[in-house]
């Protein structure tokens, strides 16, 4: 039996059209922080076996369907399958891996000019801008979006694979250094 | 608008004839089942004088059922009229059902406005998949994608090497490729680059492509979005 | 544990911005009619405890919120309640139990013209025109809306109060033949 907490957190996430942050829920369900955290790992534990998952990015949250129905859903809303292009792919992954990141730093390690693949995933809102970085020039951030964790049916970024490589050959996962500085 | 008497009346509509009859019933704890009409006559009638800020329209249904009413009286007075009357307008036995009826109508009014007081309601999703987001992304395909480009990074780079102008040429590598395919009939745009998988490679070999397409040599074919470029011998006419 | 068909149709619910219909659901998660509804019947009561409600008039079917959170989910939108007058709620009444009804009915119960009743319904989409009754001058037949049921925390007609009546001595509840054709 689920607590009338987590139940007033999943009508509030229901009714959302955007993610709601941690801060926002406890002031709306009239919990604290922590009490709201509980309700929130409660809820997520719940939707287990259901077509609903509790996604999150950071401390802002979200109701999302389950990506073992993407078919149907898809099917429902008449959505095109993701279509890119491998060099957008190659953009994607980088932005999903690096972020945030500039575009200058996305191109050191492409080796080509990113321009229309940056704009082409922005279109589809698979990325979106992320404020700018405190440098020379005040380069634009890009970061990925809620669209993108659903299209590729992740809870949150920490879902993402980690890169199939040789081991020892690379850096890891998102956060360790690549060659190439800005530009 | 408000009449002393009548505390249901209300700025859009109000409650009408038979709301006052009822109303008038249960001030007098009466049975409705059991409650002689006729006996409300004077009752009813006084309380339409005080309506008398009602417009006129509105007032005629009160007076309708107040003719209804003192008829009732003086039946029960003078039954003789009965046979008379009775063809003519609604019996009491009609007149009660109806505010029977009408009794249950103002109960689940109550009712209804009892759960929208209590706020106790649901509320649907609105807008929640505005732009229709691209679906089914492969994750594997993304870290795949990371992979190569981890393992590009890590190879030196070729524009560090040679300028790209100086190191291919267009015409020879469009004799290659006339070469490639006066012998194979056909052949992929990957095959073509996987000798040298450098960009100054991939455009000189684009560039030599469009020139034999030009020259009507090769046919070029793709079957879907990002799907790999077949070139094929241009069969002699 | 629920079956992966209801899974697949609470998903579908989910992403849905408005009722689908049985037929639509079917379609959509590869299922036959019956089938659908054991599934919706599954979803329906796996619902029991929790912060959302299976909710449906006739065939088509919507996800909502459970009436009881109520107040946080308009704490969250910032919505406001809905007033309605004791006479538009009487005119309310008679539509919700007698469905469809005409005006001449609606106003042979009420014993008061009600145009300016059922203008006011009719502008808060409590009620809509459903057609016309086949009898002399076809006139407008009205019904109740999913905003009604919404707003009064319903997830079905069947769940309209019952009046507290003699039994036995006035005409029943929903469909039950009312006095009074066409004025």
């Amino acid at each position: 039996m689920r607590s009338e907490l987590a139940n007033a957190v999943e009508s509030v996430l229901f009714v959302a059209e955007k993610p709601v942050s941690r801060a926002e829920l406890a002031r709306v369900v009239g919990a604290t922080p922590k009490q709201t955290d509980t309700a929130l790992a409660e809820l997520a534990a719940s939707y287990q076996g259901t077509g609903l998952r509790l996604a999150h990015d950071g401390d802002d949250w979200q109701l999302v369907t389950a990506p073992e129905h993407a078919q149907h859903v898809a099917t429902y809303l008449g959505a095109d399958r993701l279509r890119v292009s491998p060099a957008s792919l190659e953009t994607l992954a980088i932005v999903a891996y690096r972020q945030p990141v500039t575009r200058a730093e996305v191109e050191a390690i492409r080796g080509v000019n990113c321009d229309q693949t940056i704009y082409t995933l922005m279109q589809r809102r698979l990325i979106e801008e992320r404020g700018r970085r405190e440098a020379p020039g005040r380069p634009i951030l890009y970061g990925t979006t809620w669209e993108f964790l659903e299209c590729f049916g992740l809870s949150s970024l920490d879902e993402l694979p980690r890169a199939l490589t040789p081991e020892g050959l690379v850096p890891g996962g998102a956060g360790a250094p690549v060659g190439g500085g800005p530009a | 608008m408000l009449g002393p008497e009548g505390p249901h009346v209300t700025v859009e509509g109000f409650d009408g004839p038979l709301d006052l009859l009822l109303e008038l019933v249960e001030e007098k704890k009466l049975d409705i089942l059991t409650v002689r009409l006729g006996d409300l006559a004077d009752a009813y009638l006084a309380r339409v004088r005080a309506l008398d800020a009602l417009p006129a329209e509105e007032v005629s249904a009160f007076l309708a059922l107040a003719s209804r009413l003192v008829l009732l009286k003086a039946r029960s007075l003078l039954p003789s009229l009965l046979p008379i009357a009775e063809t003519e307008t609604e019996s009491e036995e009609e007149l009660r059902a109806r505010l029977l009826e009408y009794a249950v109508v103002r109960e689940r009014a109550t009712a209804l406005g009892d759960r929208l007081r209590s706020g106790e309601r649901g509320f649907h999703r609105e807008g929640g998949t505005p732009e229709l987001p691209p679906r089914g992304g492969e994750v594997l395909a993304l870290a795949a994608a990371w992979s190569k480009v981890l393992a590009l990074a890590s190879r030196p780079r070729e524009e560090g090497l040679v300028a790209p102008g100086e190191r291919y040429s267009v015409e020879e590598r469009t004799a290659e490729i006339e070469a490639i395919v006066a012998e194979r009939e056909q052949v992929t745009f990957t095959e073509l680059l996987s000798t040298e998988p450098t960009l100054g490679w991939a455009v000189v070999t684009f560039i030599a492509l469009l020139d034999l397409y030009r020259r009507s040599v090769i046919d070029l074919e793709q079957s879907e979005l990002f799907a790999d470029i077949l070139i094929r011998r241009k069969q002699a006419a």
